[in-house]
């Protein structure tokens, strides 16, 4: 019993930590169909500011956590006005090759400022110390990743279901063209959906770093990972998107905890059984 | 013997929206039959049901004595049950004459085949040379579709539908969208269908209709209201309430 | 810069001790992954060859030496083949070196006969190799080599049950077969053995594993970067370090580039391996310096790079022995046996394997007078052979 | 949503005679440049029959993508399949290069089938996602049967016989590189004939509007599955074309990079008319070998400029420029019912 309470909460942590960084690639790819596979560039780049902010300038883990979200949005309107823009709307094909450029731009050229070494970002004392829960201890920066995830999770649900934004953002995905015609200023929606979607990349990239440490290959390891759990979810659905990261994340944490030497099977295999069950994903609405 | 093609009880219903309720209707060879009503009284919905694009909640489809309702889409076509589209559904890439002779083709079951060019079968280059003739499309049949009239789109979608050598044939508005100087052509190729298939057309211009149906149907919220001679039409109280009655009591049909 | 190149031609010939009235030009070609996820070891290879030759001229004989890098950023037999290739037939050179992945390697040597050209291994550490071709030599190590030692020092610490947890590759499987027969033979129980995939991000449950596992320790073994960090990180935030629970490993997991990014938490973990930049050498100071000069950050200087500085090592001698004539076969014998003092220590060729034998070093994470963790050398297995290539 | 463009137009086909003289030519086109090739750069064959090999995943893909609307993130799969029966067969004893070929094209066959029979089941992303899990499940597979396969360690210790008994695969790679030419010549060949077929314009129609294929009374999945096992066939000789000319196979060949440059070179090049998958290989993989031997450290950043420079200039793929520098002609923009 204690065994299996122990795994729920590393499945818990771990399904988390992918929410936070896919949540905001579920954004993109639902509410303005790109198929951005630069995600994890973005959430790298925050990774580095962020490593950068507390080793070299000495600031905070806040500070800098705040610094990689602004540092990393800042970076990425002028993309977003330069080259985000000529492929809304273009086939997937076309925003597969010009992200995937992306990407690879932006890792060759991290590895030419910050080097090829794995980069950390020092955690607070109090997150960096063990927890103990009685039946075990845990890393106080799990706890930190499930509060971040029901935060983001919570926060985003409110975001669109409560406030005035969310209702434009809302028309805007249903129909476009209506929701230009009723006097929404649709660019705006957009800019401001990438806006936060790259904020929760940049967030994502830093909080779980722990998990998926920032290196300059960081945008290529995970790019299948992320794009693979948002496809599961439902692309443009938050409570999908979290469904899928909770399952995905229960049955890789279970898998490699039962039988470590399959647990890509086990991972693979329920991505394929889901994807045949749910071809929309988990909660994706019908295209 | 006379009786081709039967529905019996067709419903559907989606959520608790029932957008057909127990239709009857039976065509004889030679048939001509027009099915009208008001926007929304579930024209195309019926469309789909019978041609096995959507499944009845209820209901049953019979083609030549047999039950075709279990089969799907491609099996019905096969069975001589074929459909025109209300949006021209058409591949921009290739030719009226390419469209055909896929058509010839994939009914001689010669379609999948790898091996063999696609053209150079002179049965089948006659065959098709035969139908573009015959709806007008000869001189454009070389021509990508995207570049052609959206008049001789309109026949080109019926080209294709014959070239099924079909027994029942249903033509979704055949005539939408098309600039009134193109519509004689359309008119004229009606004319000349088989005399032999059974043809039911949704239309929505009544001039079209009372020039080709010999028979009507109309259709409101899902329900036939009446079925009969189309210079009975004007005068049913039922058909006047379904068209005008929109107008009159908006709030309520809404 | 040609200047400088031209004088030290010409000092080299003085030295050499011939008359060379034109210098000529012996090239040759260094495959390793300059760019992509290993950049960095490749960019140690390039830091040991610059270091050697920044130290000992870049001319044997007369013969002026050029290197040629060629990139291959990942396991890719069919690219390594191509641009071995590429390097023998149109850039004409008379020595390949390098190779960081086995199957590139096993890629290059069907060519090498037919070439004439003999290929000295930096890195690339699966035993095999070694038999596809006379050709080879090589001067890194195998995981067998590394690893065996660890059996022992187990068992003289008191540890009976281990359980090994390695990634689901080659040399992880290597590591966990050579750990295995070295700790039973010297009378320990591996009481469970757990691959993982290689692209495991939450090592968690594996720990939970090994917590299940009554073990007293834990052999690993990962592929540097991401991968060992994250291990490393679980094995301290799911208590086994605090509940005493040992961890060993090949040097491989704690190489010196990776120890900034583990911190405190890599403290007290404890390796064997055949090199530590921390080695208290006079050689290795000059190599330290040269390297770190040619690599670019003291904290990027890693194994690949003394490899790389003993395998030019090797290839000078070659060019010595044939002065600068291709003679792959010639070249070769003239190293086997070959004996020097490495920055890493005392090493040979062993003349029948062509692997190189070498000192194996028991090391414990420290922390030195600045602060900084380092490999600290605490025991020396003196003149270990390849284990793999000794029982066919 | 589909996710394959519908607006570019697909190679026209053209009257009879001017495809056959369109086709002829771009075939002498392909021999020259072979030619052209061998004679230019007698010293980087084995690149030059690597590029081969690749093209032949390309054109593979380009059957599923170009041609059907499928698109894949793991044709890979099919490639390794090749390339591993292609290396265990000569490994038992199976040495002869074009049974070794035959045995590549009967393991990817036979690959493409399983792996369509799963990816069909779903459209556009869900599809995508499938044949990226197929193919990190094929990796995983090879992986764990290292006593097959040999691993991460890659399977090697095989040599293929002298093509025809007397011409050996030797280190200067001609027989490799004009053996591989040869069979893409004959492959390029097959597939004109094959995509010319009926079956080839019944695919295309699916490929823009499966309902009507459907109207038309044709079966969609049957057609899609057979194209897969074609597909398979040509990623299957690729791939054995690989294993015979390097004698080495990795764990590299059923990757998810390799599946995921293939797709990159063929919308490089452009979709559907074959020559811009061999137009993407051979732009792709030159640019790489280039740029990386010229500065190894920095020639990923130029890959990716050239990518996005691409997508600006030439959204068609780089085999598309020469097409719309003809009039112009506009067929239905994307716009799908």
């Amino acid at each position: 019993m204690q065994t299996v309470f122990s795994i729920a909460i590393d499945a818990f942590a771990y399904g988390m930590a992918l929410f936070i960084i896919c949540i905001g690639l579920s954004l993109t790819m639902g509410l303005m169909r790109v198929i951005n596979l630069a995600h994890g560039a973005f959430a790298m780049i925050a990774g580095y500011i962020a490593s950068y902010a507390q080793r070299e300038l000495g600031t905070g883990y806040a500070v800098a956590i705040l610094l990689a979200i602004l540092g990393t949005i800042a970076i990425s309107i002028p993309l977003e006005r330069l080259l985000y823009r000529r492929i809304y709307g273009s086939p997937q094909l076309t925003q597969v090759l010009m992200t995937i450029g992306i990407t690879f731009c932006v890792i060759g050229i991290t590895n030419f400022f910050f080097g090829p070494t794995l980069k950390t970002i020092p955690l607070p004392a109090a997150l960096s110390t063990p927890v103990d829960l009685g039946f075990r201890t845990v890393a106080g920066h799990r706890l930190f990743v499930m509060a971040c995830g029901v935060i983001v999770a919570g926060g985003l649900w409110f975001l669109i279901e409560k406030t005035a934004f969310g209702i434009k953002l809302r028309a805007t995905v249903d129909n476009a063209g209506m929701a230009d015609a009723l006097g929404i200023k649709t660019q705006v929606v957009y800019a401001i959906s990438f806006a936060i979607a790259m904020g929760l990349a940049a967030f994502g990239g830093v909080v779980a770093a722990e998990f998926l440490p920032i290196e300059p290959y960081y945008a290529l390891r995970y790019m299948v990972t992320f794009l693979v759990v948002v496809s599961v979810g439902g692309a443009g659905s938050i409570p999908g998107a979290l469904l899928a990261c909770l399952v995905l994340g229960a049955i890789d944490t279970t898998g490699r905890y039962l039988m470590p030497d399959f647990g890509n099977f086990f991972f693979y295999a329920a991505v394929i059984a889901i994807v045949c069950v749910f071809p929309r994903g988990f909660l994706g609405r019908a295209q | 013997m006379s009786e081709l093609f039967r529905v019996e009880g067709l419903s559907k219903s989606f959520g608790g929206l029932a957008v057909s309720r127990e239709i009857d209707l039976a065509m004889n060879a030679g048939d001509r039959l027009a099915l009208i009503g008001p926007n929304g009284a579930g024209k195309t919905t019926f469309v789909n049901l019978v041609t096995g694009q959507l499944r009845p909640s209820s209901g049953r489809v019979v083609l030549n004595g047999e039950d075709v309702t279990g089969l799907g889409a491609v099996r019905r076509v096969r069975k001589g049950l074929v459909r025109t589209f209300q949006v021209t559904r058409l591949f921009s890439d290739l030719t009226p004459e390419e469209h055909v002779t896929l058509t010839v083709l994939q009914r001689l079951g010669r379609a999948t085949r790898i091996i063999g060019r696609f053209r150079g079968d002179a049965e089948v280059s006659a065959e098709v040379e035969s139908l573009l003739r015959t709806l007008g499309l000869l001189d454009v049949a070389r021509r990508k579709v995207g570049e052609i009239a959206y008049g001789q789109q309109r026949l080109l979608e019926i080209a294709i539908a014959l070239a099924l050598k079909p027994k029942v044939l249903l033509l979704d508005e055949p005539a939408a969208g098309v600039p009134s100087t193109e519509t004689p052509r359309i008119e004229q190729a009606l004319e000349h269908l088989p005399p032999s298939l059974a043809v039911l057309m949704i239309e929505h211009d009544m001039d079209l209709v009372f020039r080709f149906a010999r028979r009507v149907v109309v259709l409101a919220a899902g329900e036939i209201i009446f079925e009969g001679l189309p210079s009975d039409v004007a005068a049913n109280e039922k058909v006047r309430e379904a068209y005008l009655g929109n107008y009159a009591h908006a709030r309520r049909v809404a | 810069m040609s200047g400088r190149k031209l004088l030290c031609a010409a000092i080299g010939a003085l030295l050499a001790g011939t008359v060379a009235a034109a210098a000529d030009t012996i090239k040759v070609g260094i495959i390793g992954p300059f760019s992509g996820p290993f950049a960095l070891q490749g960019k140690n290879f390039q830091a040991g060859v610059e270091a050697y030759m920044a130290l000992n001229g870049k001319s044997v004989k007369g013969h002026d030496i050029e290197v040629i890098y060629r990139d291959l950023p990942a396991a890719n037999p069919q690219q390594s083949r191509a641009l071995a290739q590429e390097l023998i037939v149109k850039d004409k050179v008379q020595y390949l070196g390098g190779v960081y992945f086995t199957p590139d390697a096993m890629a290059i040597t069907p060519l090498l006969t037919q070439a004439n050209t003999p290929l000295v291994i930096f890195n690339a550490a699966t035993s095999a190799i070694m038999t596809q071709s006379p050709l080879v030599v090589r001067t890194s190590f195998t995981t067998a080599q590394t690893t065996t030692p660890l059996g022992k020092i187990a068992i003289e610490r008191g540890i009976k049950k281990v359980i090994t947890a390695v990634s689901d590759y080659g040399p992880g499987i290597d590591a966990e077969v050579a750990f295995k027969k070295a700790f039973e033979a010297a009378g320990g129980q591996v009481v469970e053995s757990l691959r993982m995939p290689l692209n495991t991000n939450d090592f968690s449950p594996i720990m939970q594993r090994v917590r299940d596992s009554k073990a007293d320790a834990v052999f690993a073994f990962l592929p540097s970067g991401p991968t060992t960090l994250g291990f490393v990180k679980a094995y301290n935030e799911t208590g086994l370090k605090q509940a005493g629970i040992k961890f060993l490993a090949p040097g491989d997991l704690t190489q010196e580039s990776d120890l900034p990014a583990l911190g405190d938490g890599a403290l007290g973990l404890l390796t064997t391996f055949h090199y530590a930049v921390s080695h208290d050498s006079p050689e290795n100071k000059r190599f330290v310096e040269a390297a770190t000069k040619a690599v670019g950050g003291a904290d990027q200087l890693s194994f690949p790079a003394v490899g790389a500085y003993d395998g030019m090592h090797v290839i000078y001698k070659m060019i010595e022995a044939t002065d600068g004539k291709q003679d792959a076969k010639k070249a070769v014998d003239a190293v086997k046996g070959l004996a020097w003092t490495s920055p890493r220590g005392p090493v040979s060729i062993d003349a029948e394997t062509r692997h190189i034998t070498e000192n194996i070093y028991l090391r414990e994470v420290a922390k030195d007078a600045n602060g900084k963790t380092y490999n600290k050398e605490i025991q020396t297995f003196p003149n270990q052979k390849d284990p793999g290539l000794a029982t066919p | 949503m589909q996710v394959i463009a519908k607006s570019r137009p697909v190679a026209s086909p053209p009257k009879a005679a001017g495809h056959l003289v369109r086709d002829g030519a771009g075939l002498v086109l392909i021999l020259a440049a072979g030619a052209a090739g061998y004679w230019l750069f007698p010293d980087n064959l084995a690149l030059l029959t690597r590029v081969i090999a690749i093209a032949l995943l390309v054109l593979s893909l380009d059957l599923l993508v170009g041609y059907c609307g499928v698109a894949s993130l793991g044709q890979a799969t099919l490639f390794g399949a090749g390339a591993y029966a292609a290396g265990m067969a000569c490994l038992r004893g199976v040495t002869e290069p074009m049974t070794l070929i035959a045995i590549g094209a009967v393991a990817g066959a036979c690959a493409g089938l399983v792996m369509g029979t799963i990816m069909l089941r779903a459209h556009g992303l869900a599809q995508l996602v499938l044949s990226i899990a197929i193919v990190q499940l094929a990796h995983e597979a090879a992986n764990k049967a290292s006593a097959y396969t040999g691993g991460s360690d890659g399977l090697a210790g095989f040599s293929p016989s002298p093509l025809f008994g007397t011409f050996e695969f030797d280190l200067w790679g001609r027989t490799a590189y004009l053996f591989g030419l040869g069979l893409l010549v004959l492959v390029f060949i097959a597939l004109k004939f094959v995509v010319a077929s009926p079956f080839g314009v019944l695919c295309r129609g699916i490929k823009e509007d499966p309902v009507r294929i459907r109207s038309m009374g044709a079966f969609v999945f049957p057609v899609l599955l057979k194209m897969f096992v074609i597909s398979g066939a040509v990623a299957g000789m690729g791939g054995a074309l690989a294993a015979i000319s390097t004698q080495v196979v990795g764990l590299d060949s059923v990757s998810f990079e390799l599946s995921a440059n293939s797709l990159v070179m063929l919308v490089l090049g452009g979709l559907g008319s074959l020559y811009g998958a061999l137009i993407g290989t051979v732009i792709f993989m030159g640019f790489e070998h280039v740029v990386s031997a010229i500065n190894p450290f920095h020639w990923m950043t130029m890959v990716g400029a050239l990518l996005i420079a691409v997508v600006l200039v030439a959204p068609g793929g780089l085999g598309g420029l020469v097409s719309r520098l003809r009039p112009r002609l506009r067929g239905r923009n994307g716009e799908q019912p």
